[in-house]
């Protein structure tokens, strides 16, 4: 009930979600109309305009694009939310051990999460997948999370030293509830929101970064994503050769989750942070 | 200034060097192979490389990795050259990998500080009057376009830019940063042709940025605009103006300008998308140059350059932050 | 009617929300003349921050003076325009904020802070002129001029205050309201600021309203003091008068439940919490709170000179004998 | 026979920075104590800076001392087992300043009722707990069906602190550390929270340690007064022997300052810039090592 309120009074959360549901049940339901071979390496004749066999037209290797989109876009996701998972992950118990425990511990772990958002992340990722050849989504999507835990630990870091002097806590601890209780029953339940919106915002960078990777060639090979889909266009010149029914349906579905997930953030914000909230 | 700022600010830097240095060092050793030599066959069975230039290389290479001698010394040897600037040679044509950078480093800063500081501009301007009450409805219409503008990769709007204004509708240069006939030095033509060139690489950057700088202006300027500080400021009977400008903008101000101090700093790190799309000859295009043709001497040169640079542009904004915010001192000790 | 520095006649200030008016200010009149000093007395929420925000014209909607007027001399604020009302902000009657901690641009230096006020209300200072100006306001709140090259974080809670006061003054106004000037200010700290806006304020001659809730820094302050409950005025009467002989039932209860340090007494809180202010009905809003009703017009009483109260007749003998001691 | 609480000398010193060390002695050797009978209220009073919040959360066991010794019951906080420290916790109860911020605001403010039966092993059994729940509120003037199941920000702050007092005599404690209960609450109702502390004390036999900056409420509550400045223990005694003959130059100027609630009663001209000299004066406080 309160969670359908709050959607009901958050209009950009709930059309960010409608946007990503629409995205994701692309990749769903079109894979059960189309078939995965369709997707491959001279399916149909190369570089074909839209057709009533190919809704898409095809690439210059013969694939259906539709296909293309169709197998690719839960790839990209998948990358997506695996670098994000594990970067938030990761991030937000850092965070809680840095802002919890504080002392010397923490003063290490800001230490090197400052190094780490001192370097050109983008820089050293494109370096390290070139040098590691990357074989698979996962692979690629646990690269990115390497370099993308730093926003959650400060996210959390920064809401754990606030709630750790806040009295509810000196409370808790009064009680006689232990740090283990009071870290998952009194912090965590004020923390969802935060994390949640360090989750769609580590989503949409991870994607941006993966696609910006196999976009140039760094990433997998052989498992289709949206981004494998983008080199080949560059590879091809599809530019230059107008086949914009090549590159523009990916840029377009793109477009619509990257929409999607800035929407959601900016309405998971809206919850986490009141004072953006419209005034009564 | 608090000795404490500093001293943490400085150890950062340091350490920032010392991890470059370090990844850097790692990086050729990832590989059982060795790449060099692998690439130098390759490049010697296809012809590609006089055979004099590649024993040189093999020389060159050597000296530099000394495999044969331990890892602790190999890393002290390597910390030599980097503190030297030698970064030895590139593989396609033997020059000093210094020099490659030297030519490309400029291309990167003209082009993307522009664009920066543009987006930085209209989006902190658009997102002041955003938040203060009483800027008109025309303003606001903006919103969903800057907001829509703002979530879209800019290597995306990269492509669907060079396919309208270069391909469709050809009225700007596809690629390169300045036209094939152009020489290369001071003239209105040259001037021309390097703006012409730019537009669409820094157009992506800036259409996709100044919805970043606005949101957080908005935010910033609704929060300061709690503040007790604005109250007072009009029952001071201020005029309008100024309590926009030195009162609310000059505080909602400051994140933003530290944040604008972070992009202009990772601008050498650059946007290699932008700049493989765009073909624009900077850094990012140079490294994408050495990825391809696995030149790993050029590689390490360009990481610790932009590392090194960038950590050093970082400490010196911080060094120079207390300028902006006269509180910054009492903060560190608070905090 | 007027040789008084400040009228105000029948203000009514509602916030609109969905949910219907929210009656913040309901019918509230008083009057001050040169050099007096009101205190306005009320817990929170019963509208006397509101009175000091409509005083400037500084509300903000949803909140919209329904009705009324706010005579300054002879001006009826609610009639200026908009640049007119800056104008007359701080050059004829000026706030001392409540946050003392937060009321200074904290990018800013002090002298800047002043000379900009100044600046926008065209007043045009050779050099040397403005740094005597400056000097000399500085010292009229017992600061030391070099106060003005520091930044507000550079000053304690009190400095800071002072600060305020001084801005306040530079432009010599008839009227000062502080809303609640010494909050977040420790007792001692407190007393130094109350006793410099007493002095300025007497040697401007201007007329003074001081908001707040502690009956005590009235007793010390004010000439007068207003009682407001629930957006109304129950009572208002001299210092004396009001601490002496109160005579609306919460005036009496607030009396008695101040601690002093005469002699140990129970201590007595008054039951009840005031009722909401949104769609409140007409009547008597303190029987509300002693679960009585009267719905009728409660009228306006002077029951000795200068001294009036809202006077309702079922609830006016409420705790008198319970509380006798 | 041992004191309740007993404090000799005990100090307290925050240290701040990772490289350059900055301390802050926060408490300077403060000594003294409560007896278990007759109860008492014992105040301890100061302005910001004083330390005074300091000495409730070390007496609450919420911050380690930095030196002296602290004794509940004879024993040293530091040695006591961990049967011993679960008795101290639940003896000695905490009410905190801002009524708010203690309420987890994801939870209904039966949590911070619930929990510590639970946590305290005093009854796991809904039925009782709601019946200890129940009369506990009661005490305080509660009525339970306009504060059970509700969330924080849907009581008054009265109502919110009274639910506190009612939490920390739910578990019979021996003493109650009240950190300034009453400066964020409403005027009309601070009356009524000290009475209930006061009536704690009566009928419960109930000691209270009572921090406040507002000497007016110390006198009127109070049996001993504690005056704290700066970090230091400037005064000590009855109540009615420290506010009305005040000895120390600074209780002097303090009790001067207290605004009256009687006309008749004014302040005295103050010498601004000598109350300043006063006031600057050196106490203990940051410095860098």
């Amino acid at each position: 009930m309160k969670a359908l309120k709050l959607i009901n009074d958050n209009r950009m959360l709930t059309a960010g979600i409608i946007t990503l549901i629409f995205v994701i049940f692309f990749g769903v339901i079109g894979s059960w109309f189309v078939d995965r071979e369709r997707a491959d390496v001279g399916a149909g004749r190369p570089a074909q305009p839209p057709s009533l066999d190919h809704w898409l037209g095809t690439d210059q290797q013969g694939r259906d694009v539709f296909a293309d989109i169709v197998y690719g876009t839960p790839g990209t996701l998948k990358i997506g939310l695996i670098a994000a998972f594990v970067g938030v992950g990761v991030g937000t118990i850092l965070g809680f051990i840095s802002g919890y425990f504080g002392g010397y511990i923490d003063n290490f772990i800001r230490f090197i999460s400052d190094v780490f958002m001192t370097i050109p992340v983008l820089m050293i990722l494109i370096v390290l997948a070139s040098l590691l050849d990357v074989m698979s989504n996962t692979m690629l999507g646990l690269l990115i999370a390497a370099f993308g835990w730093m926003g959650a630990l400060r996210v959390t870091r920064a809401q754990v030293l606030t709630m750790r002097e806040r009295a509810y806590i000196q409370v808790a601890k009064l009680n006689g509830v232990n740090d283990l209780e009071i870290i998952f029953k009194e912090m965590i339940p004020n923390l969802l929101p935060f994390i949640a919106a360090s989750l769609v915002g580590a989503s949409a960078g991870a994607v941006l970064a993966s696609l910006g990777l196999s976009a140039l060639g760094l990433g997998p090979q052989n498992e289709p994503s949206i981004g494998l889909t983008i080199f080949w266009v560059l590879h091809y010149g599809a530019l230059i050769r107008e086949l914009w029914w090549w590159f523009m349906p990916p840029i377009i579905v793109m477009v619509l989750l990257f929409i999607g997930l800035f929407m959601i953030t900016a309405g998971l914000d809206r919850i986490a942070n009141p004072r953006l909230r419209t005034k009564v | 200034m608090n000795a404490e700022y500093v001293l943490k600010r400085f150890l950062l830097f340091l350490a920032v060097i010392v991890v470059a240095v370090s990844i850097n060092f790692i990086i050729p050793r990832l590989r059982d192979t060795n790449p060099i030599k692998e690439r130098l066959y390759q490049l010697a069975a296809q012809g590609g490389v006089n055979v004099g230039k590649m024993e040189e290389m093999i020389e060159v290479w050597e000296k530099k990795f000394g495999l044969d001698q331990p890892l602790w010394k190999q890393y002290i040897n390597y910390w030599n050259d980097v503190i030297r600037l030698d970064f030895g040679k590139t593989i396609a044509d033997f020059t000093p990998v210094i020099n490659e950078i030297m030519r490309s480093a400029p291309w990167t800063i003209g082009m993307l500080s522009v664009a920066t500081v543009i987006a930085f501009v209209v989006g902190t301007v658009f997102g002041a009057l955003l938040a203060w009450p009483k800027t008109g409805n025309f303003v606001k219409i903006f919103v969903p376009f800057l907001m829509t503008l703002s979530a879209i990769p800019y290597y995306l709007l990269g492509i669907v830019m060079i396919y309208t204004f270069a391909i469709y509708w050809p009225i700007l240069p596809t690629s390169g940063a300045y036209g094939f006939g152009v020489r290369p030095e001071w003239s209105i033509e040259m001037v021309l042709s390097v703006i012409s060139h730019a537009i669409m690489p820094a157009g992506s950057i800036v259409l996709t940025s100044i919805g970043f700088w606005g949101l957080g202006m908005r935010g910033m300027m609704i929060t300061t605009m709690g503040e007790d500080y604005m109250k007072f400021a009009e029952y001071k009977g201020l005029k309008e103006n100024r309590i926009f400008l030195s009162y609310g903008v000059r505080n909602a101000m400051l994140p933003q300008v530290t944040g604008l101090a972070i992009s202009l700093g990772t601008i050498l790190a650059g946007s290699v998308l932008v700049e493989v799309i765009f073909a624009y000859p900077g850094l990012g295009n140079l490294l994408y140059t050495a990825i391809s043709s696995n030149d790993y001497f050029l590689m390490q040169g360009i990481m610790i350059f932009v590392i090194v640079s960038l950590g050093f542009a970082l400490f010196v904004v911080d060094l120079l932050y207390p300028l902006i915010d006269p509180r910054i001192n009492l903060q560190e000790q608070q905090s | 009617m007027t040789n008084f520095a400040l009228s105000v006649e029948n203000l009514k200030v509602y916030y609109h929300t969905s949910g219907g008016p929210v009656k913040a200010v309901e019918g509230v009149s008083f009057n001050l003349s040169k050099g007096e000093k009101l205190g306005l007395v009320g817990e929170s929420g019963s509208g006397k921050s509101t009175i000091a925000l409509a005083l400037m014209r500084s509300h903000k909607p949803p909140a919209i003076i329904e009705e009324g007027s706010i005579n300054l001399g002879q001006t009826n604020l609610l009639d200026l325009s908009e640049e007119n009302m800056r104008k007359t902000r701080l050059s004829g009657i000026s706030m001392i904020p409540q946050g003392a901690m937060n009321s200074l641009n904290p990018v800013a230096r002090i002298r800047k802070q002043v000379v900009d006020a100044l600046s926008d209300h065209s007043f045009k200072f050779k050099k040397a002129e403005r740094e005597t100006f400056l000097r000399e306001l500085m010292e009229s709140v017992e600061l030391d001029p070099k106060v003005l090259n520091l930044f507000p974080h550079e000053l304690s809670g009190g400095m800071k205050q002072r600060v305020c006061i001084a801005i306040s003054i530079s432009l010599k106004p008839q009227v000062i309201i502080a809303d609640e000037p010494t909050s977040a200010l420790d007792v001692i700290v407190q007393r130094q600021v109350i006793e410099t806006l007493s002095k300025v304020q007497e040697e401007l001659g201007a007329a003074c309203v001081l908001i707040g809730h502690d009956m005590g820094l009235m007793a010390q302050f004010a000439d007068k003091i207003g009682i407001m409950y629930a957006g109304k005025l129950v009572e208002i009467g001299s210092v004396n008068d009001i601490f002496k002989n109160p005579t609306h039932p919460y005036t009496r209860l607030l009396i008695e439940s101040l601690p002093d340090t005469k002699g140990k007494r129970p201590l007595i809180g008054i039951p009840g919490l005031p009722p909401s202010l949104l769609n409140l009905a007409p009547g008597c809003s303190f029987c509300l709170r002693i679960e009585k009703e009267n719905r009728k017009e409660i009228p306006w009483v002077e029951i000795s000179k200068d001294h009036f109260i809202q006077k309702c007749d079922i609830c006016s003998d409420y705790g008198k004998v319970k509380t006798k001691k | 026979m041992a004191s309740l609480l007993q404090a000799t000398n005990i100090s307290k010193e925050y240290v701040s920075g990772t490289f350059l060390k900055k301390r802050n002695l926060a408490l300077k050797e403060i000594s003294f104590s409560v007896e278990e009978t007759p109860p008492s209220i014992t105040c301890i009073a100061g302005e910001s800076g004083s330390g005074k919040t300091t000495m409730a959360r070390l007496l609450a066991g919420l911050l380690d001392k930095s030196g002296g010794e602290l004794l509940y019951k004879g024993k040293s906080l530091n040695k006591m087992n961990s049967e011993e420290k679960l008795t101290f916790k639940k003896e000695v109860q905490t009410i905190f300043q801002d009524p708010f911020e203690v309420y987890n605001p994801f939870y209904k403010v039966d949590h911070v009722l619930t929990t510590p039966l639970k946590k305290f092993g005093i009854t796991s059994n809904k039925s009782d707990s709601d019946k200890m729940i129940l009369s506990a509120l009661e005490e305080v003037g509660l009525r339970p069906d306009e504060t059970l199941g509700r969330f924080p920000h849907q009581l008054s702050g009265g109502q919110r602190q009274r639910i506190m007092v009612a939490r920390a005599f739910l578990l019979r404690p021996k003493i109650i550390i009240a950190d300034e209960p009453v400066s964020m609450v409403d005027a009309s109702l601070r009356a009524t929270i000290l009475e209930e502390l006061k009536l704690l004390r009566e009928k419960h036999g109930i000691s209270i340690v009572y921090i406040t900056h507002d000497l007016t409420t110390a006198y009127q509550v109070a049996d001993n007064i504690l005056i704290l400045y700066k970090g230091y223990l400037k005064e000590a005694g009855s109540v009615e022997v420290v506010i009305n003959n005040p000895q120390h130059p600074y209780t002097k100027l303090l009790v001067d300052s207290i605004p009256q609630p009687d006309p008749d009663i004014k302040w005295g001209k103050l010498d601004i810039s000598a109350t300043q000299e006063l006031l600057e004066t050196p106490g203990v406080g940051w410095r860098n090592s």
